[in-house]
């Protein structure tokens, strides 16, 4: 009995603390991003700090809501940032203890992601006007087609475990660090890089700095919101990157990741992490400047290659565990 | 009467029976026709008299009296009147096979009588027993006559044939069947003689002559 | 009497009843009395099950008038499970139609027709044997079809759909006819006892699966076999297509169960492989074709072919894993099969009589026309929005605790000892992946087009709610939804006892404790409600210090007035997923430009206009159908009227019995 | 020679219900007291007979009494009345007869009473469809006749001539297998003719969709049958001698080309009483299997599928003569939504459909199920499955047809029929077709003493499994 309540104790400091650093590193994180890719083009670029401005900003100005529209255009942002909150107490980005009664579940973490997409997309739709829905349509499609991709290779990564629970994922490329760099899990790997970018709204899929409302996909559906509608509907997009991001390069370098609760492994933790997401967000942006955007009718291409990586991923699990 | 009279006689009889049957199937007029089913009824009725004298049966020879009046006498009497109103069209002009083919086909019906008749003539080794096959081929010539003329009297005419050739086979092998049945089975034949021959007048006012393949309507 | 027996002849009373009560009360009281009786006939149903489920016996006999022996009702826990999912979307289905059925829905045929259908529907599961199975499918289909064409007074295109659910449905009656009728002779009597003596490795079971397998999936809805269903559940009122869609279904995959799982457990692994393929061809196909539709219930159809799709690939799985004695994996994949039995009827029960709520309140199936109706339909937005997650197997409805199941069990299915484990896994796996993602674009749009944003048409603005009993029956659809998704162990120990499975889970969660895999969606829900708390206490705080403002006019790009003809409609929505999957699809694409005056340049007018067919019925049953039909007048000329010909016909005969006999 | 009016209205509703009492009666002391033997054993009723009597009595009843036309249509005329009567006398005497050549008169007379009866109409379609009945008929019946003379040519050569199957059955004279080879097959083929099995079925949609309705439902349900009933007496004969293979054979090549034929001409079938006139050739077929298969299953399913057929067929030909009265044509083309103009024709005719489509609760649903299943059982199994598949093509053509009646096709705008209000009337009695349709659908769930009859009846050809 004391075992578990130790074991809650520790899984909720884990979970309150990766949500305390995700909220502060997420928008610093988009705003290493932007001087990163302002600095490659040679401009100055507004700083690390300027999302937490434009965040401040925009919590503090009052939303504008047309006529006719729903209660939805409220609850949506709140459901989105809500969600994402949700998936950073969920991944195993600090330590690698979780509740026994919910345990991080990669499947529960890919749904969770997924009611704040829909969250998103029906704040689009319920706009009512020709971008909002429009956006909606083509978010919902790259996540119809992500998903796939996301689903496989989650399951690439856990045949080798037997197990769905992340944290069991993490702990075994700990034990054996050699499974990080096998065949199953790089190609694994690379596809869920592919779907992290698409579901996250970044280059080539989409443009997030675009102000060209025809190739919009993200900005489209926050077109009509204001204040703090908006300032929800961009926190909460962040997180979403920051989490996925912090995802795939824990599974890709797992070591920093505490396996218990001590004061130490949570310093060392936070550190990996934030070294983790820094080098990530540097070669992310680094990446997109030399990137354009695709049509969208090419993203489904995109989606197929990272769709066969995983298949690979899998195929070749099945190889290696029969071999 | 003697065993050899006897066999002479039922030969006779049941080859003119054959020759009957295989000139109407080659002959076109319905005159013919009709004239060659009474020689023919007659014929079955002379069949019936030698099988009734053989066996000593007063039964066979007043059928053999029934026969001869219906066969012989009022069936072709009800055809000839038939074909009496109607002198434009007393030739059955172009049947639906050749009278070459007919008559081949006649030669393919006759082996196929032989050959199915072979139980019956298992039966034993009697001149009646041999002569069934006559009986099975005209029943099969009947059939031909019906399903290639055109002319409403020409079924008529082929249905009375394929009847003659079954009454044949019934004299030939069982000496008939029981009365009852015997006097059922005239009945009947000449209940659907008269109605077919009211249903050809009626024809020819519809339709202003006889001719079946203007009877095309009822089709899908 | 046991108290399975009784409950049993209570069902028949109330059927009766029912059929008494719809042509005998007057027109005012009929629907109530009716629709009572019948609700009341489906809580017996679910009564019966439950009993059955826990393990009680209880035979009821009718006569016949042959040797065949009695018709025998004797539900086993397997059934009873049906039985219960019968009986409790036909209850639900039947307190909305108190208030929904109106014109030729509240006939007394139709209510007639109902009390029958729902009778027979639940009476499927608990048949003995042949004869009594048979009897009541074919009741089942009859009383089904008469409610299809309960509107055929006032639309053509109900008879189209009536006649090919006939056809189809007998299609299914013949080959599950047939399958039976081998497995009874190769097992030497009609009942469920003797058909299981029968080797399941032998030749003789192998062609009485496929045989019922065919059936069974026709009934079900399965491509290439689908093409009924999404006709009929347009065409049927909303009631009907509710139960057709979320229970009656349900009786092709009982049906298959009842084959493999009870009749001739043990079966080969590409018995297995056969029902995966059916599965992952009629998943894809049908999300596809629902992805892109716009009428809401033809949408709902084709989802239904989705999720029997997914039923079909859980129930595939678990018979290739348990012949390959992964049996945990393999219960696993058994017990996501019956768990999205249940929770696809819950959550479509709900979204159809959604629809019909819609339907009966802006007049519309069209969801090119609706649009903003969570204001004027609150408590169906509610009710249809819940539903809409469960199909989206989003948390925390049943939907994902089913999806859920079924990626554990193929997850740990991952032990292959067999080519066909390592080739089927995989597949399943993508499957499941890209319906779900096609489910969740589907059921946005459905959600977001009908029910947000602005009205579309007229009747969409002036849409009022429905009436209390199918309000009631809503929510108490979608509560079902979110109470199977919430503490889903209940559920999934009852499926265990249906299948014969150890039970291991507790009331609250879903989970395999030799899989380590273990799911609580409570928690889940408390994960979300705690952030969602947070941030909306937040909101709340910045809220009274900068209060919301409403303008008169959307940005909307920064144009003018903005009609409510320039939002999405569905059509545009499922625009760019139809240009992706046009070869699956190949819509029909018409555009008119008119241009005006003498110059290219200048457009007075574009016209645009996209069908998308079935192509399943384009390619395959069109070329048949003509080729039929060319036969039929071809053979017309058998019967050309020539009296001498149908006297060859006879003659022939005669020569050829005549030669037959002589050699 | 004039009949009153009120004899020549009610005559044949008498003499069905007689016979109907009679056949009831006859049941019930066969099966107390065994077969009952009369005018010097010419006629004979054992389990079997009683239960046809009783069919014809039925399906005669229904066809006569729904058949009558209410005032102030004209009584039928004298001979109508008097043909009618005569044609429910010979069937009666068909199935009491203990001689197949008694049995061969009947069945002849019975083409000879309704001859005029098919041409009643006095139209150049009727009398072509009379010529064609009784010529086809005649010559069909003619060939059994040859198979009977046969049959009793080999009792004569085994000393002991008859034709009666009581004695036949009681002695067992040593019979020359050859012999009755050919005569069986002569015979079968012959009574198939009037049962209307293909290839000899051509007449029979001529006749059944000129004669006046209540005519083609009593030919349709019980001529044919027996006829059937004749192939079974028949075939219980000549098994004991020859084996069933090649009846067998002959009569499952039979019923399969009859569900072919029946299938195909349904399909684009353009006229309503034609339609059903194929819908009893498929019925026949499925009767003939029934009896390819034998034993007691099958054949005591085959006479449930009699009494069902029979009654659900007259009803369902009644209804469409009163189509036809209230349309003035049975042009399927120009029937259209007739159930949204007037149900009171189209309900009773969609019933009797839905029963002839072998659905439940009517009792051709459950003789369909026995058949397959004893079909199965006694290996006949691709048989079967030809079988339920032409089945199945005759009821998605009869369905789509009778859709077309009943509902329009996607061609009508329903829009425009729906100014006037349905029309309820019925140009005759419904209260026989609602008794009718009523028994066709209990009839399946009675066990009992009907059961037992059925049974009984089945037993009596015991021998021809």
């Amino acid at each position: 009995m004391n075992g578990s309540v130790g074991v809650n104790v520790s899984a909720a400091t884990f979970a309150t603390s990766q949500v305390l650093v995700l909220v502060v590193l997420s928008p610093l994180l988009i705003g290493l991003m932007r001087t990163v890719r302002a600095r490659l083009e040679g401009r100055v670029g507004g700083g690390v700090l300027q999302p937490w401005r434009d965040l401040r900003k925009l919590l503090l100005k009052e939303p504008l809501q047309a006529q006719g529209r729903s209660w939805w255009a409220m609850a949506g942002p709140v459901l989105l940032v809500s969600s994402s909150l949700a998936l950073c107490a969920l991944t195993p980005l600090l330590g690698t203890v979780t509740f026994p009664s919910l345990p991080d579940d990669l499947f529960v973490v890919v749904s969770i992601l997924l009611l704040g997409s829909v969250a998103l997309a029906l704040v689009g739709l319920d706009a009512g006007t020709a971008f909002g829905g429009m956006g909606s349509s083509r978010h919902m499609m790259i996540s119809a087609l992500v998903e796939p991709t996301v689903l496989l290779s989650v399951y690439a990564l856990s045949i080798p475990v037997g197990s769905s629970v992340l944290s069991r994922i993490v702990e075994a490329r700990l034990d054996d660090p050699a499974s990080v760099l096998s065949p199953v899990s790089l190609l694994a790997l690379l596809a869920l890089t592919i779907a992290v970018v698409a579901e996250t709204g970044r280059l080539p899929v989409d443009n997030p700095a675009t102000h060209l409302e025809l190739t919009m996909v993200h900005e489209a559906m926050v077109l009509e919101s204001s204040g703090r509608d908006l300032a929800w509907l961009e926190v909460g997009s962040w997180l979403r990157l920051g989490v996925l991001l912090g995802l795939v390069s824990t599974l890709l370098v797992p070591w920093g990741v505490a396996t218990d609760l001590t004061a130490a492994g949570m310093l060392v933790a936070v550190l990996a992490l934030v070294a983790k997401l820094a080098v990530a967000a540097t070669a992310l942006a680094t990446v997109e400047v030399a990137l354009a955007k695709v049509r969208l009718f090419r993203v489904p291409e995109l989606m197929a290659g990272s769709f066969v990586l995983a298949f690979l991923a899998v195929t070749a699990s099945y190889l290696v565990v029969q071999g | 009467m003697s065993e050899t009279t006897y066999t002479q006689l039922l030969q006779l009889s049941a080859g003119l029976l054959l020759l009957c049957a295989v000139l109407i199937v080659w002959r076109r007029s319905l005159g013919a026709h009709i004239r060659l089913l009474a020689v023919q009824g007659w014929a079955l009725a002379g069949l019936v008299a030698v099988l009734g004298l053989h066996e000593h049966s007063a039964e066979l020879l007043w059928v053999s009296v029934l026969v001869a009046t219906l066969k012989g006498v009022v069936l072709p009497a009800v055809l000839a009147r038939a074909t009496a109103s109607d002198r434009t069209r007393a030739r059955e002009e172009t049947p639906l096979i050749n009278t070459t083919a007919a008559l081949l086909a006649v030669s393919f019906l006759t082996m196929l009588a032989y050959l199915v008749s072979r139980p019956v003539l298992a039966l034993g080794s009697t001149a009646a027993v041999a002569a069934v096959p006559v009986g099975m081929a005209m029943a099969l010539f009947g059939f031909l006559v019906l399903s290639t003329r055109r002319h409403a009297v020409s079924q008529l005419i082929g249905f009375l044939l394929l009847d003659n050739g079954i009454a044949t086979v019934a004299f030939l092998t069982a000496g008939g069947v029981p009365l009852v049945v015997e006097l059922g089975v005239s009945l009947d034949v000449l209940l659907v003689v008269l109605i077919l021959r009211v249903l050809t007048s009626r024809i020819r006012t519809e339709y202003g002559d006889a001719d079946l393949d203007d009877m095309t309507e009822l089709r899908d | 009497m046991t108290p399975v027996e009784l409950a049993l002849d209570t069902q028949l009373v109330l059927v009766l009843a029912g059929v008494v009560a719809a042509i005998a009360a007057p027109p005012r009281l009929r629907s109530l009395l009716a629709g009572v009786l019948s609700a009341l006939l489906g809580l017996a149903g679910v009564l019966t099950g439950a009993w059955a489920l826990a393990g009680r016996h209880g035979v009821v006999e009718l006569p016949t008038a042959l040797s065949l022996g009695p018709v025998t009702l004797d539900p086993t826990p397997l059934g009873g499970f049906f039985m219960v999912v019968a009986g409790a979307v036909g209850a639900v289905a039947a307190v909305f139609a108190i208030g929904y059925a109106s014109g030729p829905a509240a006939s007394r045929t139709s209510w007639v027709a109902l009390a029958v259908f729902l009778g027979a529907m639940q009476l499927v599961p608990a048949a003995g044997d042949l004869v009594s199975f048979l009897l009541m499918w074919e009741l089942m289909a009859l009383a089904s079809t008469v409610l299809v064409l309960t509107e055929h007074a006032g639309r053509a295109e109900v008879r189209t759909a009536a006649l090919w659910y006939a056809a189809m449905t007998h299609l299914s009656f013949v080959l599950v006819l047939l399958g039976f009728t081998v497995l009874a002779h190769a097992g030497g009597g009609i009942d469920w006892a003797s058909m299981s003596r029968v080797d399941p490795t032998s030749r003789t079971a192998a062609v009485a699966f496929l045989l019922l397998v065919a059936g069974f999936a026709t009934k079900a809805g399965v491509v290439p076999v689908h093409v009924w269903l999404p006709r009929a559940h347009p065409a049927a009122p909303s009631h009907v297509s509710a139960v057709m869609s979320a229970a009656m279904v349900k009786m092709g995959v009982y049906g298959v169960l009842l084959v493999s799982i009870r009749l001739m457990p043990g079966g080969p692994a590409w018995w297995g492989a056969v029902v995966v393929g059916l599965g992952a061809v009629s998943a894809v196909y049908g999300i596809l074709q629902a992805s892109v539709a716009s009428d809401l219930k033809r949408l709902l159809g084709y989802s239904t072919t989705e999720n029997i799709g997914l039923i079909f690939l859980a129930l595939g799985t678990a018979l290739i894993l348990r012949a390959h004695q992964v049996s945990a994996a393999g219960d696993a994949a058994l017990l996501a099969c019956l768990l999205l039995v249940a929770s696809h009827a819950a959550f479509k029960a709900t979204l159809f009589l959604g629809a019909g709520s819609v339907l009966h309140a802006t007049g519309e199936r069209d969801l090119d026309r609706m649009g903003g109706l969570v204001s004027r339909l609150p408590v169906t937005a509610t009710a249809f929005g819940i539903g809409a997650l469960g199909a989206a197997a989003l948390p925390v409805t049943a939907g994902f605790v089913a999806e859920w199941t079924l990626l554990q069990a193929v997850i740990h299915g991952g032990r292959p000892h067999d080519r066909m484990v390592a080739v089927t896994m995989p597949i399943a796996v993508s499957v499941v992946a890209l319906t779900a993602g096609l489910a969740l674009v589907t059921f946005v749009k459905a959600y977001g087009i009908a029910f947000l944003a602005r009205a579309r048409s007229d009747g969409a603005a002036q849409a009022h709610e429905a009436s209390p009993s199918m309000r009631a029956a809503m929510l108490i659809a979608a509560c079902v939804v979110l109470i199977l998704g919430l503490v889903p162990g209940a559920l999934a120990q009852a499926a265990a006892r249906a299948v014969g499975l150890p039970a291991g889970s507790a009331v609250t969660q879903v989970g395999f404790t030799h899989l380590g895999a273990r799911l609580e969606p409570l928690a889940v829900l408390v994960l979300v409600g705690v952030m969602v708390t947070a941030v909306a206490l937040i909101a709340k705080a910045a809220a009274r210090k900068v209060p919301r403002r409403e303008v008169e006019l959307a940005w909307g790009g920064g144009g003018v007035r903005a009609s409510a003809r320039m939002q999405y409609t569905a059509t545009s929505y499922a625009e760019p997923l139809t240009r992706v999957f046009d070869d699956a699809l190949r819509p029909e694409r018409d555009v008119v430009v008119t241009h005006a005056g003498e110059s290219r340049y200048l457009v007075e007018r574009v016209q645009f206009h996209q069908h998308v067919v079935d192509l399943v019925e384009d390619r395959m049953y069109r070329p048949m159908l003509t080729l039929v039909e060319r036969l039929g007048v071809a053979g017309r000329r058998l019967q050309n009227g020539s009296i001498h010909r149908y006297l060859a016909y006879s003659f022939f005969a005669l020569v050829v019995v005549l030669v037959v006999v002589a050699l | 020679m004039a009949i009153p009016v009120t004899v020549r209205r009610y005559a044949g509703v008498v003499a069905a219900a007689a016979i109907l009492c009679a056949g009831v009666a006859l049941d019930v002391v066969v099966r107390q007291s065994g077969p009952v033997t009369a005018l010097g054993g010419q006629l004979r009723a054992d389990a079997l007979s009683a239960f046809m009597l009783t069919v014809v009595g039925a399906v005669g009843l229904t066809a006569t009494w729904s058949g009558l036309r209410v005032r102030p249509n004209p009584a039928p005329t004298n001979a109508y009345a008097v043909l009618v009567v005569l044609f429910l006398g010979a069937m009666s005497l068909g199935v009491l007869a203990d001689n197949l050549g008694v049995l061969w008169v009947a069945v002849e007379a019975t083409t000879i009473a309704t001859a005029f009866l098919v041409g009643h109409h006095g139209t150049r379609r009727a009398l072509e469809a009379a010529w064609k009945y009784v010529v086809l008929g005649s010559v069909g019946v003619a060939i059994a006749f040859l198979g009977i003379v046969l049959l009793y040519a080999a009792t004569r050569s085994a000393g002991s001539p008859t034709l009666s199957w009581a004695t036949l059955d009681a002695t067992h004279p040593a019979l020359d297998p050859s012999l009755v080879r050919l005569a069986a097959a002569l015979t079968i083929l012959g009574f198939a003719t009037k049962a209307g099995l293909a290839p000899m079925h051509s007449w029979l949609p001529d006749a059944h969709s000129q004669a006046p309705a209540p005519v083609s439902g009593l030919m349709s349900g019980v001529l044919l049958s027996v006829a059937f009933y004749a192939i079974l007496r028949v075939q219980a004969v000549a098994a004991p001698v020859i084996g069933t293979g090649l009846m067998r054979g002959m009569l499952a090549t039979a019923g399969l080309l009859s569900l072919a034929v029946a299938t195909l001409l349904l399909i684009a079938q353009r006229d309503l009483k034609r339609l059903l006139a194929y819908s009893s050739v498929e019925h026949m077929g499925v009767l003939a299997l029934a009896a390819a298969i034998g034993g007691p299953l099958a054949i005591s399913a085959a006479l449930l599928h009699v009494l069902g057929h029979g009654l659900a067929k007259s009803s369902a030909f009644v209804a469409s003569g009163w189509i036809l009265e209230t349309e003035g044509t049975t042009r399927i083309e120009d029937l259209r939504l007739l159930l949204r103009r007037r149900p009171g024709v189209a309900v009773p005719f969609l019933v009797g459909v839905t029963a002839l489509l072998g659905l439940p609760p009517f009792s051709l649903f459950f003789s369909e199920v026995a058949i397959v299943v004893a079909g199965v059982q006694r290996g006949m199994g691709w048989v079967m499955a030809a079988t339920v598949l032409l089945v199945l093509g005759a009821f998605a053509a009869l369905a789509r047809r009778v859709a077309v009646i009943a509902f329009g096709s996607s061609a009508d705008e329903p829009e425009q029929m729906s100014d006037s209000a349905p029309d309820w009337s019925t140009p005759g009695p419904r209260f026989p077709l609602g008794v009718a349709l009523g028994t066709t659908a209990v009839a399946g769930f009675v066990a009992g003493p009907f059961a037992a009859v059925l049974t009984d009846a089945a037993r009596v050809l015991g021998g021809a499994g």
